[in-house]
C-alpha cells in the first residue's frame, strides 16, 4: 500500500472512495432527516440551513436521500460487477485451462455476445425480466460476463506458460492443485483491476437504466432514479439534479482512479518508469 | 491481406450475428407480458388481445418461430413491426442513416480531437497538459450520457441561451444547414464521453511507444524532436489507437440509445427504445442485429486499417 | 594511459546519481577513462554495475531523475556537458554513434530498414533521398549483408537478428563518427552470428580508426577484441589498463574474482569421466517431438497445420552419476529433449529410466516424475510469486510423501536450504525478496528435495551474472556428487559445459550431430558443426590461473 | 413524470359537459387565413387507424382527418357534424340520422349512408378491437334507408346514442377502405375532416394540409399543421420555449407554471374528470370490510395530494367518479383527513395494530407511483403501513391489473354518467376491477340509461352516486386538469376536458 501513497491518481481515487464508503456505511445514521419525510411547506427549495442540499418535489431532504441512496447505488454497482466478474472469471479460466476446441468454442460465443453493446444488452435483459433493481443488477452482471471472461482467459493463458506452473506439472501435481494453487492466485491481479474500473461503469449503467425507467423504481433513493425523477423540476431547483449527478460522478471517478492506480501497482512492469 | 483472410473474417462476422440472433430471440421470447397486451395497452379488451395474439402467431413453439424468422431474415423480409404495422426494413431504413450520421459525426469529432489530445498527453507525460487532459478524460467517463445531455440542454439550448435547437431533426436533403444545426448537441454529447475513453487509451499507447528502444535509438541518431514524433512515434501509436477507436464504436452504438431519446433524434436508438417499451419483437431483433453487425464490421475495418499502418501485422 | 592530445573520448572524474522514491542512488562515482583514435576500450562489469549509465551520460540521454555530479565528458576536447540541446542533437549520429544490445527492438517496426539508415545520412550529411538510399546500400554491403538492395526494402520483422544488427552497425558508422559506443551488441544473438558480428566490429574499427567504447559483461569476448580494459564495479572503475595486463596479472581482488568466475575449459570442476563401472540409468531411442498440436477444430476445418519438429530420432544413453552436457544454438532442440524427458512435451520413440521404459508422455507415472526433476532458466519465473520459500520446498516433500507433519517438513526444508548454502530463515521469504542467484538456488533445492535419480538443468545459468553463474555451477556439481544423481546440463555456453560435463552432445536444428567425452573436444573426428561452435566461442586469453 | 412516459393514460372515448373555461374562439378578432401550425407532442403517433388508436397525439391527428356523425361541444352537448339532424323514436330504441349532402372524402369519393353502415358494422365486429365498441354495443342493427339517411335499431333503449356516436374512435371511413385489410388504415387515412394527410414519419413528424372541399365554408383557417414528436419532456419544453414550435400539446404538471409564465406564451388549464383511483378489491381481506375502506378514505389528505402531485393543477375529489361538469353531479362531501379517527375505525374493524399491505403502482405514467409514495406517507399515522411497489407497465398489465387487490388505476374522463358508471363500477363493467358487484347499483344505472325523462334520470343517478360514496369501491382523491400551452399569436387553440376533440379548424395565426 506504500506505493499507493506515491501514486497521485490513486490517492485521489482512494479519498473519493472513502467518502463514498462513509455514505454507504453510515449514510442512514448521519442523514439529518428521514428520506421519505415530506416537508410540503419547503418544496423545491435550494440549499438552506435546515436542508444543506435543498429539497425535492415532495419537499424531501435531498442530502438525506443521497446518503440513503448511496447504499442502493453502490451496492448495485458492486453487486452487479461482482456477479459479472465471478461468472466471467469462471468462464474465462475454464476456457483458458481447457484449451483446444472448448476454448475456441467459448471464444466464438464471447465474440458474439461482445458484439452487442453493453447498454443494449442490459436493456434487452431488463425489458424481458421487467424493471426493478434486482433485475437491473442481473442484467448488468450478464452484460459484464463476456468482457470479464476474455480478460480472465488472457490472464490465465499468460500465467499457464510460466515456468513455476510447468514445474508443478512436471512434478505430477494434480490439475486441481495446478489451477487452484499455482494458476488462479496469479491471475487475480488483472481481474481485480478490471473489476474495480467496471464498478464505475456499472454505477453509470444503473443510473442510465433508472433514467429510462427500467432500473430502480420509486420509492427507491437510487441516485440514477433521483436524477430521472428530478429532471422535470430542474429549472425550478437545479440542485435536485445536480446533487445526485455529482454523487454519481464522485463514486464513478473514485472507482476509476483507484482502478487505474491498482493497475500500475499490480502490473509487474509498472508504468511509472 | 488476401481474399482468403477476408472471406474467413466475413464468415466470422456472420457467425457472430448468428450467435447474437439466437441470444436476442431467446431473450425476447421469455417475456412475462405477451406482446399483444403490451401493444393494445391497458384499455384493450379481451377479444382484442386474442385477435392480435393469433394474428402474430405468438402461441407457436418458439423454435418454429425462430427458424421461420431466420429464413425470412435471410431472404430480406424482416417482418412487420407489431406496433407500427410497417415493414421493419422501412423503419430501419431511414433510421439507420440518421443514426449513422450522428455516430459518424461523433466518430469524426472524436478522431480529430481525442487522438491529438491523447498524443499530446502521452508526450507531456506527468506535466501540466497531461494532468489537465487526464482530468478532463476522467470526468468524461464519470458522468452518464443522460446527465451530459441534460447539462448541454440546459446550458446551450435553454431559452435565453439559445445557441442550438433543443433536439429535433431536419433531413439533410430538406435543409442541410439546419440538419447540421440540429446534429451538434447530440453529436457533442456522444463525443464528450467517447473522447474521454479514447484520450486515456491513446495517452497510454503513446507513452508506451515513447518509452520504447527504437524511439531512444531515433533520438540518439540526432533526429529532431519533431521528426522522432512524426515519423517514428506517431506511426507506431496509430495502429493501437485505431484498434481502441473501433472498440469504442460498440460503446458509441450503446450511447446513441440514450442521446437519441433525449434529443428526439429519430434514429436506431430511439427505434430500439420504442421497440423495447412495446415488446415489438421483430424491431428489437432487427435493430440489435444491425447494431451488432455494424460493430463486427467496424472491427474488421479497423483490422484492415491496422494492417495498412503496421507492416508486421500481415494476415496470411 | 595514452596522451591526452590524441584521445577522442575522455571521461574525467565523472559522478552520477538517480533520484528514486527511497532517496538518491549513486550510479557512478569519479569515473575516469579515455579512448584514443583507433583504440577500443572494453568496459566490463556485472549487471547493475553502472556500465550502461556511462553510455547514457556520454550520449547526453539521461533520464529525468538523473543528477549529474562533478566531472567532465570530453569529445575531442570539447566538454559535452556544456553543449546545448541543439548542439547535442547535431553531435549524436554524426560525431558519436551507438549500437544497442537488442537489434529487434532498436529498429522502428513500421519503417523500412533502408529509410532508417537513410534518415541519418539525410540529417547529418545533407544527402537527397536518392543519394542517401544509394549510400545506405553501400554501407550495408560493407557490413557483409548478402543482397543489400533487397535488404533496404525490407521491414525489420523480415530480417534475422544478425542482419538487423548489421543494419544498426551500418547506421552507426554511416557518418564516420569519431567515437562509437557499443552496448552489449552481441548478447541477444546466437553464438555463430555473435562471432560474425564481433569479427565485423573489429574489421570496421580497424578500417575507420574510430574510437570505440565496448560495454559488455562477457570477459572472454572483451579479452579478445579490446585494446584496453576497464573493470567497473558498483559505479566505480576498479582497475583499468591494456587487456593483456588486466587479464594476465589482475591487481584488484574483484578483477581476479571476476576472471576466475569466467568458465574456462581447462578448469575442470569434475574429473573428466563418470565413476567407472556405473551402468546405464537413462536411455533414449528414436525419441521425436512435434510441436503445433493438431487441434480437433483445425483438423475439422482441414487447415493443414504444418507441424514443427522440435527434435528428430534422438538416441543416447547416460550412466548413473554421469553429467551429460547438451549444447546447441537456440532452436536446436536441446530444451525440447529436456522438456520431453521431464514429461512436459508429448514424444514418440522410447525412453528408459533404470529398468522401466516408457513410450509416450501419458505413460510417465508419479514414480518416474519423482525420479526425474527439472530446473528452468529464468529464476524470476521458476518460483510461484504468491508462495513463501517454505511452501515451495515443502510441496515435493508432501507430494512424494518424503516428509509428513509440520515439524519434520520444517526440519527437512532447513536441511535443503543449507544444502544450497542459503540461511534457514530464507524459508519465510517470498521469491520477490530474493536475488536471481538465491531464487535459482531455491529452484535447485526444490529439485533435489524429491531425491531424484535424474536432474535436468535447462540453461539454469544463462540469465545470471558471471560470478553468480560460477557459484551455481559449483553448487550443482557438489550436490550431484553428494547425491550420485545423474545430470543433463543444457546450455549454449561451450566453455561452461566443457568445465563440468563428462560427455557432451551437440544438437543442430533438431538432430543430435555429435556425442563425445569432454576430453575429445579437440579431436580431429569432431563433426564440422561442433568445430564451428568451438571456434565461435572465445576463450579468455592468458588466464590459466 | 419520467421522460420515459408512454402515456397509456388514454381516455376511453367520452366527454363531459364543462363550462367553457377558455375564451370562445370567436371573441378573438377576425380570423386570418393561412400559415402552418407547428405542434409538439411527447407520445408517438403509432397508427392512423381511427378505429383502433388510443395514443393522445393520435387523437389530435385523427380528429383533424376524420369526422363523425356528431361532435361534442366543449360543454359536451352533441352537435351536428356529418349528420345534420337526428330523431329518436319508441322510447329511444330506434334513431334516424339525416346526412349532410355532397360531402367529399379526401380521395374525392362522396359520403353516403353505405359508408356509415360499413363503418359502424366494422366497429361492432369484435375482430376490429375498436374501443368505441364498448359505448355502442347496444346497437342491434344499422340500416341505410336512402343514400342520405341511416336508421339505428337498439337492443335496449339508450337516450345518449348521439353522444356515443361522437366517440373519438367512431369516425366515418369510406366503405371500400373499411371493408379492405385493416392494416392499410394504419398508414393511410382518408376521411372527411378539415385536414388531409400529406406526410407520415411515425418516428419524427407528421404533416397535414387543408382539405379544400371541407363542408364548413371558410374553414379551416390554417394552410397546414405539422406534429413534431419529442419523447424527452425537458427537450420538448426547451424547444417550445425557444419558439421552434407554436403549440405544446401536453404540458407536465411540474413544468406548467414555468412555461405559462414565459414571455409570448399562453398556458391553458382545462379542468377535467381524469382521475387516479386506488382500487380496493372487496372480495378479499382486508378491503372486504367497509370500515377499512372508510378508514383509508380518511387517511388520505386530498388537498395535499393536489398540491404535491399535481402542483395545485387539479381539484380534490370525494371517491365519486362523477366529476364537476357532469349534468347529474351530486355534491358528495369528501371525508376529512383524520388519521386518529381512521386508526380508531381500523381497530374497530379488527386491526388494532393497523394494516401492513403492498400497494402496486405501474411505472407508467409516473403519476401512479407519485400518488403511491404520497399516500404511503399520509396513511402512516392512520395505522396503514403501505409498501409501495413500482413495477413495469407490461408486468402490471399482465399480472396485477383487474386481478390485484390493492393497486392504482388511471382513467380519463368519460362522456356521460352512464359511460362513467359502466366503465369500472357496474358488475359487468368493461374494466370492472373492484368486485363491488352491487346489483342495486347496476339496476339504477340500467334504468337511468333507458329513461328519456330528465328528472327521473337525475333521481336515479343521484342515488347511484350516494351509494358509490357510501360503499366506496375505490378511493378517487383528485381530478387532474388537462394542461396545454401555445404562443400568444396562436388563436382559437384550446384543450377539451376529454382531450379527444380539438376544433383545429377554428385555429388561426395572428402573424403570417
Amino acid at each position: 500500500m506504500r506505493e499507493l501513497a506515491r501514486h497521485p491518481t490513486g490517492l485521489v481515487g482512494a479519498t473519493l472512495l472513502a467518502i463514498v464508503l462513509v455514505a454507504v456505511l453510515f449514510g442512514p445514521l448521519i442523514a439529518p432527516y428521514d428520506p421519505q419525510q415530506f416537508h410540503p411547506a419547503e418544496r423545491l427549495r435550494g440549499p438552506s440551513a435546515e436542508h444543506w442540499l435543498g429539497t425535492d418535489q415532495f419537499g424531501r431532504d435531498i442530502l438525506s436521500r443521497i446518503l440513503h441512496g448511496a447504499r442502493a447505488t453502490i451496492m448495485f454497482g458492486l453487486g452487479a460487477t461482482f456477479a459479472g466478474v465471478a461468472a466471467g472469471t469462471l468462464i474465462g479460466v475454464a476456457a483458458g485451462v481447457a484449451g483446444r476446441w472448448i476454448d475456441s468454442a467459448i471464444m466464438r460465443l464471447l465474440d458474439g455476445l461482445l458484439a452487442v453493446p453493453d447498454l443494449l444488452f442490459t436493456l434487452l435483459i431488463v425489458t424481458v425480466l421487467g424493471g426493478g433493481t434486482g433485475h437491473a443488477m442481473l442484467a448488468v452482471a450478464v452484460a459484464f460476463t463476456p468482457g470479464m471472461a476474455r480478460i480472465a482467459r488472457a490472464a490465465v493463458l499468460s500465467v499457464r506458460t510460466r515456468e513455476f506452473v510447468q514445474a508443478a506439472q512436471a512434478r505430477g501435481e494434480s490439475p486441481v492443485y495446478v489451477i487452484g494453487a499455482e494458476v488462479l492466485p496469479n491471475t487475480m491481479g488483472p481481474v481485480i483491476v478490471e473489476a474495480t474500473i467496471r464498478v464505475s461503469f456499472a454505477i453509470m449503467l444503473g443510473a442510465t437504466l433508472g433514467f429510462l425507467g427500467l432500473g430502480a423504481q420509486p420509492p427507491s433513493t437510487e441516485w440514477g432514479l433521483m436524477i430521472a425523477e428530478a429532471r422535470q423540476f430542474m429549472f425550478r431547483n437545479p440542485w435536485c439534479v445536480a446533487a445526485p449527478g455529482v454523487a454519481i460522478a464522485v463514486a464513478a471517478l473514485g472507482f476509476n482512479l483507484f482502478g487505474d492506480a491498482l493497475r500500475d501497482i499490480l502490473d509487474p512492469r509498472g508504468r511509472q518508469r | 491481406m488476401n481474399a482468403g483472410y477476408l472471406a474467413r473474417r466475413l464468415a466470422a462476422v456472420v457467425l457472430v450475428l448468428l450467435v447474437v440472433s439466437m441470444a436476442v430471440f431467446a431473450i425476447t421470447m421469455i417475456l412475462p407480458g405477451n406482446a399483444a397486451v403490451m401493444i393494445l395497452g391497458e384499455y384493450a379488451t379481451e377479444d382484442q388481445l386474442k385477435a392480435l395474439a393469433a394474428e402474430l402467431g405468438l402461441e407457436r413453439p418458439w423454435h418454429v418461430q425462430y427458424l421461420e424468422w431466420l429464413g425470412r431474415l435471410a431472404t430480406g423480409d424482416w417482418g412487420m413491426s407489431m406496433r407500427m404495422s410497417q415493414p421493419v426494413t422501412l423503419l430501419i431504413g431511414d433510421a439507420f442513416w440518421r443514426s449513422a450520421a450522428l455516430a459518424g459525426a461523433a466518430l469524426v469529432t472524436v478522431t480529430v480531437v481525442a487522438v491529438p489530445l491523447g498524443v499530446l498527453a502521452g508526450m507531456r507525460r506527468g506535466r501540466g497538459a497531461d494532468l489537465g487532459i487526464g482530468l478532463f478524460a476522467y470526468m468524461g467517463t464519470a458522468i452518464p450520457e443522460f446527465v451530459t445531455a441534460t447539462l448541454l440542454l440546459v446550458f446551450l439550448a435553454a431559452p435565453g441561451r439559445q445557441f442550438f435547437p433543443a433536439g429535433g431533426f431536419v433531413p439533410p436533403g430538406e435543409d442541410a444547414a439546419r440538419f447540421l444545426y440540429h446534429i451538434v448537441l447530440p453529436a457533442l454529447t456522444l463525443s464528450l464521453i467517447l473522447t474521454a475513453h479514447i484520450v486515456r487509451q491513446v495517452r497510454s499507447e503513446m507513452s508506451e511507444v515513447l518509452a520504447s528502444d527504437y524511439i531512444r535509438a531515433a533520438h540518439l541518431k540526432g533526429l529532431s524532436e519533431a521528426t522522432v514524433i512524426r515519423r517514428h512515434a506517431l506511426r507506431n501509436a496509430m495502429a493501437p489507437a485505431v484498434a481502441v477507436i473501433s472498440l469504442d464504436v460498440g460503446y458509441l452504438l450503446g450511447g446513441i440509445i440514450v442521446v437519441e431519446e433525449v434529443f428526439a433524434w429519430p434514429g436506431l436508438g430511439r427505434l430500439m427504445i420504442h421497440a423495447l417499451q412495446n415488446r415489438d419483437l421483430p424491431v428489437i431483433q432487427a435493430v440489435t442485429l444491425v447494431l451488432a453487425g455494424v460493430y463486427a464490421l467496424s472491427n474488421l475495418v479497423s483490422d484492415i486499417v491496422i494492417a495498412a499502418l503496421d507492416p508486421r501485422v500481415r494476415y496470411a | 594511459m595514452s596522451d591526452a592530445a590524441a584521445s577522442v573520448l575522455e571521461v574525467r572524474d565523472y559522478s552520477l546519481a538517480y533520484r528514486t522514491g527511497d532517496g538518491p542512488v549513486q550510479a557512478l562515482s569519479r569515473v575516469d577513462f579515455s579512448i584514443a583514435r583507433g583504440r577500443t576500450l572494453g568496459l566490463v562489469g556485472e549487471s547493475g554495475s553502472g556500465k550502461s549509465s556511462i553510455a547514457w551520460a556520454i550520449l547526453r540521454y539521461l533520464p529525468a531523475n538523473a543528477v549529474e555530479g562533478g566531472g567532465r565528458i570530453l569529445l575531442s576536447g570539447e566538454d559535452l556537458r556544456a553543449k546545448t540541446r541543439q548542439q547535442v542533437a547535431d553531435i549524436r549520429g554524426r560525431r558519436i554513434g551507438i549500437v544497442f544490445q537488442d537489434p529487434s527492438t532498436s529498429l522502428n517496426p513500421t519503417l523500412m530498414l533502408g529509410r532508417q539508415i537513410a534518415e541519418v545520412l539525410i540529417r547529418h550529411r545533407g544527402l537527397t533521398e536518392k543519394q542517401a538510399f544509394a549510400e545506405g546500400e553501400a554501407l550495408l554491403a560493407r557490413t557483409g549483408i548478402a543482397r543489400p538492395a533487397e535488404m533496404m526494402r525490407r521491414y525489420p520483422h523480415q530480417a534475422s537478428g544478425g542482419e538487423k544488427q548489421r543494419v544498426v552497425i551500418a547506421t552507426a558508422f554511416a557518418c564516420n563518427p569519431e567515437c562509437i559506443v557499443f552496448d552489449e551488441p552481441t548478447t541477444a544473438l546466437d553464438i555463430v552470428t555473435a562471432r560474425q558480428i564481433q569479427d565485423l566490429f573489429v574489421r570496421l574499427q580497424e578500417d575507420t580508426g574510430v574510437a570505440a567504447l565496448y560495454i559488455s559483461h562477457d570477459l572472454a569476448l572483451v579479452s579478445r577484441i579490446a585494446h584496453d580494459v576497464a573493470v567497473i564495479h558498483r559505479g566505480a572503475i576498479v582497475e583499468s589498463g591494456p587487456a593483456a595486463r588486466i587479464f594476465g596479472a589482475p591487481r584488484e581482488g574483484y578483477t581476479r574474482m571476476l576472471i576466475a568466475a569466467v568458465p574456462h575449459p581447462d578448469r575442470r570442476l569434475v574429473d573428466s569421466h563418470p565413476p567407472d563401472g556405473a551402468q546405464r540409468l537413462l536411455g533414449l531411442e528414436a525419441l521425436t517431438v512435434r510441436y503445433g498440436e493438431r487441434s480437433l477444430l483445425s483438423r475439422m476445418l482441414g487447415r493443414a497445420q504444418e507441424q514443427v519438429v522440435g527434435a528428430r530420432d534422438i538416441g543416447f544413453s547416460v550412466r548413473k552419476g554421469e553429467i551429460l552436457g547438451i549444447v546447441g544454438e537456440s532452436g536446436s532442440g536441446k530444451s525440447t529433449i529436456a522438456r520431453a524427458i521431464a514429461g512436459l512435451n508429448d514424444f514418440s520413440g522410447r525412453l528408459t529410466l533404470g529398468d522401466r521404459s516408457f513410450s509416450g508422455r501419458g505413460a510417465l507415472d508419479r514414480a518416474y516424475r519423482r525420479a526425474a526433476q527439472i530446473v528452468f532458466q529464468n529464476p524470476d519465473a521458476s518460483l510461484n510469486p504468491r508462495q513463501r520459500v517454505r511452501e515451495i520446498l515443502s510441496r515435493p516433500l508432501k507430494l512424494y510423501g518424503i516428509a509428513r507433519g509440520r515439524a519434520e517438513i520444517d526440519r527437512r526444508v532447513g536441511e535443503l536450504l543449507s544444502q544450497v548454502l542459503l540461511p534457514p530463515e530464507f524459508a519465510r521469504r517470498y521469491p520477490h525478496q530474493l536475488s536471481g542467484g538465491e531464487k535459482q538456488r531455491v529452484a535447485i533445492a526444490r529439485a533435489f528435495a524429491a531425491e531424484p535419480r535424474l536432474v535436468l538443468c535447462d540453461e539454469i545459468t544463462s540469465s545470471l551474472d558471471v560470478s553468480v553463474q560460477a557459484s551455481i555451477a559449483r553448487l550443482l556439481v557438489d550436490l550431484q556428487a553428494r547425491t550420485g544423481a545423474t545430470c543433463l546440463f543444457i546450455t549454449h555456453d561451450l566453455n561452461l559445459v566443457r568445465q563440468l560435463a563428462h560427455t557432451i552432445a551437440v544438437m543442430y536444428r533438431g538432430d543430435l550431430v555429435d556425442l563425445f567425452p569432454v576430453g575429445a573436444a579437440d579431436a580431429p573426428d569432431r563433426h564440422p558443426y561442433t568445430r564451428t561452435l568451438l571456434d565461435a566461442v572465445p576463450v579468455a586469453v592468458g588466464s590459466a590461473a | 413524470m419520467t421522460n420515459f412516459d408512454i402515456t397509456r393514460r388514454g381516455v376511453v372515448g367520452g366527454f363531459a359537459a364543462v363550462p367553457l373555461l377558455a375564451q370562445g374562439a370567436a371573441a378573438q378578432g377576425t380570423p386570418r387565413r393561412g400559415g402552418t401550425l407547428k405542434v409538439s407532442h411527447s407520445t408517438s403517433i403509432l397508427t392512423l387507424n381511427v378505429l383502433q388508436n388510443s395514443g393522445p397525439a393520435e387523437y389530435l391527428a385523427l380528429d383533424m382527418i376524420y369526422a363523425g356523425l356528431t361532435r361534442l361541444n366543449r360543454d359536451m352537448a352533441p352537435r351536428p357534424d356529418l349528420a345534420v339532424e337526428w330523431s329518436g323514436e319508441n322510447a329511444a330504441r330506434t334513431f334516424t340520422f339525416k346526412l349532410r349532402p355532397n360531402v367529399k372524402f379526401h380521395d374525392g369519393s362522396t359520403l353516403t349512408s353505405q359508408d356509415v353502415v360499413a363503418t359502424i358494422e366494422a366497429i361492432l365486429d369484435p375482430k376490429t378491437g375498436s374501443p368505441a365498441r364498448a359505448v355502442l354495443n347496444m346497437i342491434d342493427k344499422v340500416v341505410a334507408v336512402d343514400p342520405l339517411t341511416v336508421r339505428f335499431e337498439l337492443k335496449s333503449s339508450f337516450a345518449d346514442l348521439p353522444v356515443s356516436l361522437a366517440h373519438a374512435n367512431a369516425r366515418i371511413l369510406p366503405a371500400a377502405l373499411v371493408k379492405g385489410p385493416l392494416q392499410a388504415l394504419n398508414t393511410r387515412a382518408i376521411g372527411t375532416g378539415p385536414f388531409k394527410q400529406e406526410t407520415y414519419d411515425s418516428a419524427r413528424f407528421m404533416r397535414l394540409v387543408r382539405n379544400p372541399d371541407f363542408y364548413v365554408p371558410g374553414k379551416p383557417h390554417l394552410d397546414a399543421v405539422e406534429l413534431y414528436l419529442f419523447p424527452d419532456l425537458a427537450a420538448e419544453a426547451a424547444n417550445f420555449l425557444s419558439g421552434a414550435v407554436d403549440v405544446m400539446l401536453d404540458v407536465q404538471q411540474a413544468d406548467f407554471k414555468r412555461i405559462a409564465a414565459a414571455p409570448g406564451v399562453q398556458g391553458q388549464r382545462v379542468p377535467s374528470g381524469r382521475f387516479v383511483n386506488i382500487v380496493m378489491r372487496q372480495d378479499s381481506k382486508p378491503f372486504d370490510d367497509a370500515r377499512v375502506r372508510q378508514a383509508l378514505a380518511m387517511a388520505v389528505d386530498r388537498g395535499m395530494l393536489v398540491d404535491l402531485v399535481l402542483d395545485g393543477l387539479g381539484r380534490p375529489a370525494a371517491d365519486n367518479c362523477i366529476s364537476p361538469g357532469y349534468r347529474y353531479l351530486v355534491d358528495t362531501p369528501a371525508p376529512k383527513y383524520d388519521p386518529a379517527a381512521a386508526r380508531r375505525l381500523l381497530a374497530e374493524a379488527g386491526y388494532p395494530q393497523g394494516i401492513k399491505i403492498p400497494l402496486i403502482c405501474s411505472n407508467r405514467p409516473a403519476i401512479r407511483s407519485q400518488v403511491g409514495v404520497a399516500v404511503k406517507q399520509m396513511a402512516q399515522p392512520a395505522g396503514f403501513d403501505i409498501d409501495v411497489q413500482t413495477i413495469p407497465h407490461d408486468t402490471y398489465l399482465a399480472n396485477v391489473w383487474r386481478k390485484g387487490n390493492f393497486y392504482i388505476g388511471y382513467w380519463g374522463m368519460q362522456p356521460t354518467e352512464d359511460a362513467a358508471f359502466t366503465l369500472l363500477f357496474t358488475t359487468d363493467a368493461a374494466f370492472a376491477d373492484t368486485a363491488w358487484n352491487n346489483k342495486e347499483f347496476d339496476d339504477l344505472v340500467a334504468r337511468g340509461r333507458a329513461t328519456l325523462d330528465d328528472a327521473e334520470r337525475r333521481r336515479l343517478y343521484t342515488q347511484a352516486q350516494q351509494m358509490m360514496v357510501r360503499d366506496r369501491p375505490s378511493i378517487i382523491p383528485f381530478f387532474q386538469d388537462i394542461l396545454t400551452a401555445n404562443r400568444t399569436y396562436v388563436k382559437g387553440w384550446t384543450a377539451h376536458p376529454l382531450s379527444r376533440t380539438f376544433f383545429t379548424e377554428d385555429v388561426w395565426l395572428e402573424r403570417g
